[in-house]
């Protein structure tokens, strides 16, 4: 190997150390008493709230929504047993699971959940503020919620972690977080904002009881310090890999990795207002320009992550296999772009009328892919002649920039699966005006009486007509170019066994985990 | 005024210059920084309530309705004087507010992120003062011999290499090859070892160099060859008066480097995961979290005040000659 | 016990630095060997003591009651220090450990301090006691004066009891009063039985402690005998030179021609009513000068008295408390010189000498020949100008600069001691180049220093300033910080 | 914050250099520097020589560092590419070319502005006195309880990375040092007799300056800015790796490292480079600083 002999040669005492560590055995395993369960992420907690708590206490399984959802996104039971709805769509009614006890002994009332979804329902931003509610009430051991018209997704909006139930302990005076206190099979044990948080078996907790029963999670940022951990055998279980490390671990063997392919597109936001972009022409060349396999080979490390259209096959309603894929086609982008008017200039960069082929591509560091698959497509695009001006910035530059405007194109992996029903999502993001993390100066009516008419649950038999047409429409006006699918990944130690992951993010299902014999 | 009370005051007034100096110093310096921090994030680029927005609610969830229901709630559209003001006025009744991302008290989480700071740095000073110290004096004892030579090749080494390389390099020795320290992470003393180490390497060296400087300095000195021809042994010299003098050297020096460590450990928590000021004014930054920003900028500097404050006593309690002469008489 | 030294040869490299034949030293009897410097003088006392640095190798042997130290060794007599033998350093304001008060740098020195230290505390607390510095036991040496720091030096060397003591160069930077001082405690040594060797280019100080003088030069004792005879008739040519070049001997033709002018000379600096107050310490009060062209003028009093400050509120360097100073017009343009006590410090340190030189010379539009005839007349070689102020000597560098202040032909030249860091023989050389040029000239002078004879010597009138104040420092120096 | 020598490089005493034995052979032979001497000092020197030379030459014999050739991605080196490819197919010795050339050009600005600002404005201070010098103070004493990288950090943010908002950060961080220094030492030099003697000789400021003021600040503005051209380049690195320094694709040393550093197993190559030349640069002043030092 070549770098083998540069070992030989390397001279200074950085290079000898650096190459100590490359060349070493890789962890050792402790052997030493197993408890607690060490699990690193990149997520740190900021904040107790339900609605910005980013879902940290539903993946530990601390606090429970009353709906729940299997990896298939098919509904499950949760924290209610069974729901029905009233002939008119407009009256819900939850059965609690009955013997549910909140951590702190208390039992888990009709009420105490009814005022908690109230408080979620306040809260700006979450899938429950947007669901035409006009009450939540308690009526025996039912929640009872009341609907101003019908709206078919609620139960899936329930399984939004927003939503999450908490003890009436939980709450200040003026309804504020101070403490978590769930139902689930896991209590806090110690929590320490922003990276620390332990947690322990809840002993009332009436299902399976979890093989592991105390747990230790840890946030830490840098992706490359997660991936030292996993190496070095500190973690048990790591999420939020990056590709190469990932690449890494798996060549060495110590340490297993579970994946899953998440309901998440990465793709390119175009304003479909702006004066070059508005072109359909112009967005299909754009995405002909890209080379998906290549990006997905070489930056991703996982050549079956490129898109060949916007719903990945983790979406199995959405995903249509019969549908023309999206393919790298470099002479037929230059063709359209020809038909569109635009033809080199004398630096070789596209012009017409004068007008350079100049956009901005905007996107941000918070998933470390994205920057460099900006770089990738700069670099693919000049290829045409078309000058791409990246920005990174932060993650609200996006919708602020939908806002006002002024943004040209941006770059963010897309989660379809916030709640399990996708087409909540999707009617938010290609609804007539568009959306922060959606279409932008483009719409279709065609496609917006489709979702509409799904969403009132009326036509459930054409749901799948429905979803075809959908991904249809999507895939020939290209209002968003997809670019990749998203797979999730985690680092397993050798001393754990049986960890699954959630495609819909919605639990790390620790309880599921048992320690190796 | 009679000569004894002159002298009295003469000899009691460094302590309490050095505290009023210092103490003015503190003053400026929070008016400055916090209003320089708040000056500076007020003409940042973007909409201060979808940055916030995006801290509070990750960027999946920032849209335009969680943007403005931040901007309503935090008062973010009155006057930017008016926020100054009303943020200053707090500090004075040591209100440091509450943080705009998270919406907690500000005080409270920079509490923890302080005393994480102070214990790392506090770990890697003691490392760097016993190692250091220690190899400065030894080398000093035969100037030009190897190891003063191994010293003067570890001063520059040590500064050569980036602390965040170093980093690097200590987890890749230590945790994934040899597996026996934890790579990163907070909790456990043994989290401790490597980020102190980390910054103790560069700042040990310096140490050393100054150190070997001093004692070699002080071993010409008169009084330490008077000393000597006193009648007091080797050792005693040494303990009694070299060590004493050098450290006089050592603790001003160690004012200077405080800066420096304070530089480090930004870094160094950002590479083992250690929830420090650093990291939280990255965060804040990041997140346009103003009073964060405000209160962690105002934390450092005043860390560093209070550092510098504490080597000046020290020293005037070692050394009692006053700073600066006068020229003339 | 007796004290015997047998050819010593002290030597670095090729040259030999010191080469003396048998001295025998005896109780009671002090034995001063005075020479200029660079004559050996001090290196034969650090021979005796061991002290020497590495890169000089001594021969010889000591004998010390009958016990034999071959010098060559120098670590042979470290376990007498202390006990048999001590030196007692120069500037003892250098060999006080700064941080470390007086009483605890005494009590370092009994022999008991490693066994019963808070009984040699006590001892130190009275010996300093009867050496009238009870109230400085607790003092740190930065807030003593010359002569008291020289006498907590005394009480440290001494504790330990040791018979034989070397003082070397014990007065300098010592003013008269402190220098009697230092006198009294050497000659208390010698009361109490111990042997006395002393080191100095004082010949006043030899004088005082009698006993018997050598004179040293080039390595090599050129006379010896006792103190009266040769301090008075001395025998060999430069022992006569040495003692003709005290002040009080001089006798030169401009010596005379300093008597006041008459009253109706012109004033070239007139100061009315000055206060200068340093430290809470008042210098002076309501002082008038009036300083008259072609006067000779000395500022004198002990170290301490603000003979310096003065004279720098007169030159309008410093702006008074109170009064007001008034410079005549004959004194603008650069005709106000100034001579300092350390002629490196007052040339430019890191550039040729022929650089500030030059600057005077363009500026003044002064003919370059000129600087060259005086430093002719002065005795210097053009090539000095070549080198730094740090590599010219102090004799050369300060005639350099009566050069330098003599180039714009002053009507006043203000001398801030500035002879008082040269032997005896280089003093003489540069007061006379000075007062030659100032004869010439025709120009007004102002002497400050605190050697009496110099003033006398050089003066036609003083000003006398008012004592030293630097004692009250010393009163509440036991408040801890 | 640099460990200078300050002080000692100023103070020569004033020995006789007449001939025959030193007056005082008490005081020790010239403290001897442990740098082995001037071999090592040339080979620093060589060595910053030729990084000067790659970052002069590089770029112009690899123009183009963003060039992505994504089948070619951890290219291992060869004669055409020889230090290989990275994670995009780039040129890795293209990159490094202009990180070198980025790195030494902000790092020579900053301390420049730095030196110029700190300089004049410690000048003005020493000479002038009163109550510009009070002012200049005050602000020079709150600068100084600034840890540099957090005005760095809050002036990074500033603009997202932009080369002029690093570049005044940098420089922002560091004049107070230069300031602090000279107004130290030309107080000192200003203060002592042989500008008082200028003075009465009417010699004027130029020869202040020039005969007095300079000679004593160059060797100390020397040593300050070759240490200071190494903290600037160790700061934008580590900017660039807390991730708030230079934006990619931009080739910054510290960028590159912190880029390369998850293929540290599979194109060491990568790593090697960039840590090389910062490290060769950094050792190359330190070494090339203690020759200034011991003047």
């Amino acid at each position: 190997m070549a770098w083998r002999k540069m070992r030989a040669a390397g001279a200074s005492a950085a290079a000898v150390l650096m190459m100590a560590g490359c060349a070493g055995e890789g962890a050792k395993d402790n052997q030493e008493p197993r408890q607690p369960l060490k699990v690193v992420g990149q997520f740190e907690l900021h904040s107790l709230d339900p609605s910005t708590s980013g879902g940290f206490f539903t993946r530990l399984q601390v606090a429970e929504t009353l709906v729940d959802a299997d990896p298939q996104s098919v509904l499950q039971p949760g924290l209610a047993t069974s729901w029905d709805t009233s002939p008119d769509g407009l009256t819900w009614g939850f059965r609690l699971r009955p013997g549910a006890h909140f951590h702190d002994g208390t039992p888990v009332t009709a009420s105490s959940v009814a005022a908690a979804l109230d408080t979620a329902r306040g809260k700006a931003g979450t899938p429950l503020s947007e669901v035409p509610v006009r009450a939540i009430t308690a009526d025996g051991q039912a929640v009872k919620v009341a609907l101003a018209r019908p709206f078919a997704p609620l139960a899936a909006v329930l399984a939004h972690t927003s939503t999450q139930i908490l003890a009436p302990s939980s709450y200040t005076a003026d309804r504020k977080v101070a403490e978590i206190v769930g139902s689930g099979p896991y209590r806090i044990k110690r929590l320490e904002q922003p990276a620390n948080i332990e947690l322990a078996a809840f002993e009332q907790w009436q299902g399976k009881k979890p093989a592991i029963t105390e747990v230790k999670y840890q946030a830490v940022g840098r992706s490359e310090s997660r991936a030292l951990m996993a190496e070095s055998g500190q973690s048990d279980v790591t999420f939020g890999m990056d590709p190469t490390s990932l690449q890494r671990l798996k060549q060495a063997g110590k340490v297993d990795i579970a994946d899953v392919t998440l309901p998440r597109t990465i793709l390119l936001k175009v304003n479909a207002g702006h004066e070059i972009l508005g072109d359909v022409r112009v967005r299909r060349a754009l995405s002909m320009a890209l080379d998906r396999e290549s990006m997905a080979t070489a930056l991703l490390r996982d050549p079956e992550m490129a898109a060949t259209q916007l719903f990945p096959p983790s979406l199995p309603q959405w995903h249509q296999k019969s549908t023309t894929a999206l393919t790298h086609d470099p002479s037929g982008a230059r063709e359209l772009l020809a038909r569109a008017g635009w033809s080199p200039g004398r630096d070789g960069t596209l012009e017409r009328n004068g007008r350079k082929f100049t956009v901005t591509l905007r996107t941000f560091p918070d998933r470390p892919e994205l920057p460099i698959l900006a770089t990738a497509i700069q670099a693919k695009l000049k290829e045409l002649g078309i000058a791409l001006q990246v920005k990174i910035g932060n993650s609200s530059e996006i919708p602020a920039g939908h806002q006002d405007g002024s943004l040209e194109l941006g770059l963010y992996a897309r989660n379809y699966a916030l709640v399990p029903d996708a087409l909540v999502t999707l009617a938010d993001d290609f609804g007539p005006d568009g959306a922060d993390y959606g279409a932008m100066g483009w719409n279709s009516p065609a496609l917006t009486s489709t979702l509409n008419t799904m969403a009132s649950g009326t036509d459930t038999d054409g749901a799948a007509e429905g979803r075809r047409q959908v991904t249809e429409i999507l895939q020939s006006e290209l209002p968003v170019i997809p670019v990749a699918w998203y797979r999730q990944s985690a680092v397993v130690s050798q001393r754990v066994d049986g960890l699954v992951l959630d495609p819909l993010e919605r639990s790390w299902r620790l309880t599921d985990l048992t320690w190796t014999k | 005024m009679n000569a004894s009370t002159t002298t009295r005051r003469a000899i009691a007034a460094p302590a309490a210059r050095v505290l009023r100096q210092r103490a003015v110093q503190a003053v400026g310096l929070v008016l400055l920084v916090s209003t320089a921090c708040f000056a500076i994030v007020q003409s940042l680029p973007g909409d201060i309530a979808y940055r916030i927005a995006a801290g509070r609610y990750g960027y999946d969830q920032v849209t335009a309705a969680s943007a403005d229901t931040v901007r309503a709630e935090l008062g973010l559209d009155r006057p930017a004087w008016q926020q100054l003001l009303d943020w200053l006025g707090d500090l004075v009744s040591l209100d440091l507010g509450t943080s705009l991302v998270t919406g907690a008290d500000v005080a409270g989480e920079l509490g923890l992120y302080f005393s994480s700071s102070l214990q790392l740095a506090a770990a890697a000073l003691v490392l760097a003062l016993a190692v250091g110290a220690t190899g400065g004096a030894l080398a000093a004892a035969r100037p030009g011999g190897a190891l003063d030579r191994i010293t003067t090749f570890w001063v520059s080494g040590a500064r050569a290499l980036p602390p965040f390389l170093l980093g690097l390099v200590l987890i890749l020795v230590f945790s994934v090859h040899l597996g026996v320290l934890p790579a990163a992470g907070h909790g456990e003393a043994s989290n401790f070892v490597l980020p102190a180490a980390t910054l103790a390497v560069g700042l040990s060296g310096l140490f050393a160099r100054v150190t070997r400087d001093a004692v070699a300095q002080i071993r010409q000195s008169e009084y330490v060859r008077f000393a000597a021809t006193k009648g007091l042994g080797g050792r005693l010299v040494f303990l009694r008066h070299v060590l004493r003098n050098t450290g006089v050297t050592l603790i001003a020096y160690v004012g200077v480097q405080t800066l420096i460590l304070i530089e480090g450990v930004v870094v160094v928590e950002s590479l083992f995961a250690w929830p420090g000021l650093g990291h939280a004014l990255v965060h804040a930054i990041f997140w346009r979290d103003i009073p964060m920003i405000q209160a962690t900028a105002v934390a450092l500097a005043l860390l560093v005040v209070v550092l510098n404050t504490v080597v000046d006593l020290g020293s005037l309690a070692i050394d009692p000659r006053p700073r600066r002469r006068e020229v003339v008489l | 016990m007796s004290m015997r030294l047998n050819h010593l040869v002290v030597s670095h490299a090729d040259s030999t630095l010191v080469d003396v034949g048998t001295l025998d030293f005896e109780r009671g009897r002090p034995v001063t060997i005075v020479g200029e410097s660079g004559s050996g003088k001090s290196l034969l006392a650090h021979a005796i003591m061991g002290t020497l640095p590495a890169n000089l190798t001594a021969r010889g042997s000591l004998a010390m009651d009958g016990q034999t130290f071959d010098l060559s060794d120098r670590a042979n007599r470290r376990g007498l220090w202390g006990r048999l033998m001590s030196l007692l350093p120069q500037e003892p304001t250098l060999a006080l450990d700064p941080t470390m008060r007086a009483q605890e740098q005494v009590a370092e020195g009994a022999t008991s301090f490693t066994t019963d230290s808070s009984g040699a505390r006590r001892t130190a607390g009275t010996l300093l006691a009867a050496l009238g510095l009870g109230h400085a036991s607790r003092a740190f040496p930065h807030t003593l004066s010359g002569g008291m720091a020289q006498r907590v030096a005394f009480a440290a060397a001494t504790i330990g009891g040791a018979p034989v003591l070397i003082a070397d160069e014990p007065s300098k930077g010592l003013d008269e009063r402190a220098r009697t001082e230092l006198a009294g405690l050497l000659k208390l040594h010698l009361d109490g039985g111990g042997i006395l060797l002393t080191i100095t280019h004082d010949l006043d100080l030899a004088r005082e402690l009698g006993g018997d003088v050598l004179v040293m030069k080039d390595a090599h004792v050129v006379e010896q005998g006792c103190a009266r005879q040769v301090l008075t008739e001395p025998a060999h040519p430069y022992t006569r030179r040495l003692l003709e070049a005290e002040p009080a001997n001089w006798n030169h033709a401009w010596a005379r021609r300093g008597a006041p002018p008459e009253e109706g000379g012109t004033a070239l600096v007139s100061g009315e009513g000055l206060s200068k107050a340093f430290g809470g310490q008042q210098l002076f009060s309501d002082l008038s000068v009036t300083i008259r062209a072609g006067e000779r003028v000395s500022l004198g009093g002990p170290s301490g008295s603000g003979k310096t400050t003065l004279g720098n509120v007169l030159l309008r360097l410093l702006p008074p408390d109170a009064g007001y100073v008034h410079h005549a017009v004959a004194l603008r343009g650069g005709r106000l010189q100034k001579l300092y006590q350390d002629p490196a410090l007052a040339f430019p340190a890191r550039v040729a000498l022929r650089d500030p030189f030059g600057d005077v010379i363009r500026r003044h539009r002064l003919e370059p020949a000129r600087l060259e005839e005086l430093m002719a007349s002065l005795g210097l070689t053009p090539a000095l100008l070549n080198r730094r102020p740090g590599q010219v000597s102090g004799g050369e560098l300060q005639r350099l600069a009566i050069i330098r202040a003599m180039l714009l032909e002053p009507a006043l030249v203000f001398a801030d001691e500035p002879t008082s860091r040269l032997d005896l023989i280089t003093q003489e050389l540069t007061v006379a180049c000075l007062m030659d040029q100032v004869d010439r000239h025709g120009c007004a002078l102002v002497l400050v220093t605190h050697d009496y004879a110099l003033a006398n010597a050089v003066a036609g009138r003083r000003i006398p300033l008012g004592v030293a104040v630097t004692e009250r420092l010393v009163q509440g120096a036991g408040t801890p910080v | 914050m640099a460990p200078f020598d300050t002080g000692r490089t100023g103070v020569e005493t004033g020995k006789p250099a007449q001939g025959g034995p030193p007056a005082l052979p008490l005081v020790p032979a010239a403290r001897r520097r442990l740098v082995p001497g001037t071999a090592v000092q040339g080979v620093a020197a060589a060595l910053l020589a030729v990084l000067v030379l790659f970052a002069l030459i590089g770029p112009l014999a690899w123009p183009d560092h963003a060039v992505q050739d994504l089948s070619r991605f951890l290219e291992a080196p060869s004669l055409a590419e020889p230090l290989g490819r990275d994670h995009l197919g780039r040129s890795v010795v293209a990159r490094l070319a202009h990180a070198t050339q980025l790195s030494l050009m902000m790092a020579i600005a900053c301390v420049g502005t730095a030196l110029l600002v700190g300089t004049t404005g410690a000048l003005i201070a020493a000479w002038r006195g009163g109550s510009i010098e009070t002012a200049l103070n005050g602000l020079s004493e709150a600068f100084i309880a600034l840890p540099a990288l957090l005005v760095i950090l809050i002036f990074s943010a500033l603009a997202n990375g932009d080369l002029w908002t690093l570049y005044a950060g940098l420089a922002l961080s560091q004049w107070v040092e230069y300031f602090r220094m000279v107004r130290a030492r030309s107080a000192l030099v200003l203060a002592g007799p042989a500008v008082e003697a200028a003075g009465l000789l009417r010699l004027g400021p130029v020869h202040v300056m020039r005969r007095h003021l300079w000679p004593d600040l160059r060797p100390l503005l020397t040593t300050m800015a070759t240490f200071g051209i190494g903290s600037s380049i160790l700061a934008l690195s580590t900017l660039g790796f807390v991730g708030i320094g230079v934006r990619p694709p931009t080739p910054e040393l510290g960028l590159m490292i912190t880029e390369a550093f998850p293929y540290y197993h599979e194109a060491p190559w990568m790593s090697l480079a960039p840590v090389l030349v910062l490290s060769t640069i950094l050792i190359g002043l330190l070494s090339l600083r203690s020759k200034e030092a011991r003047q």
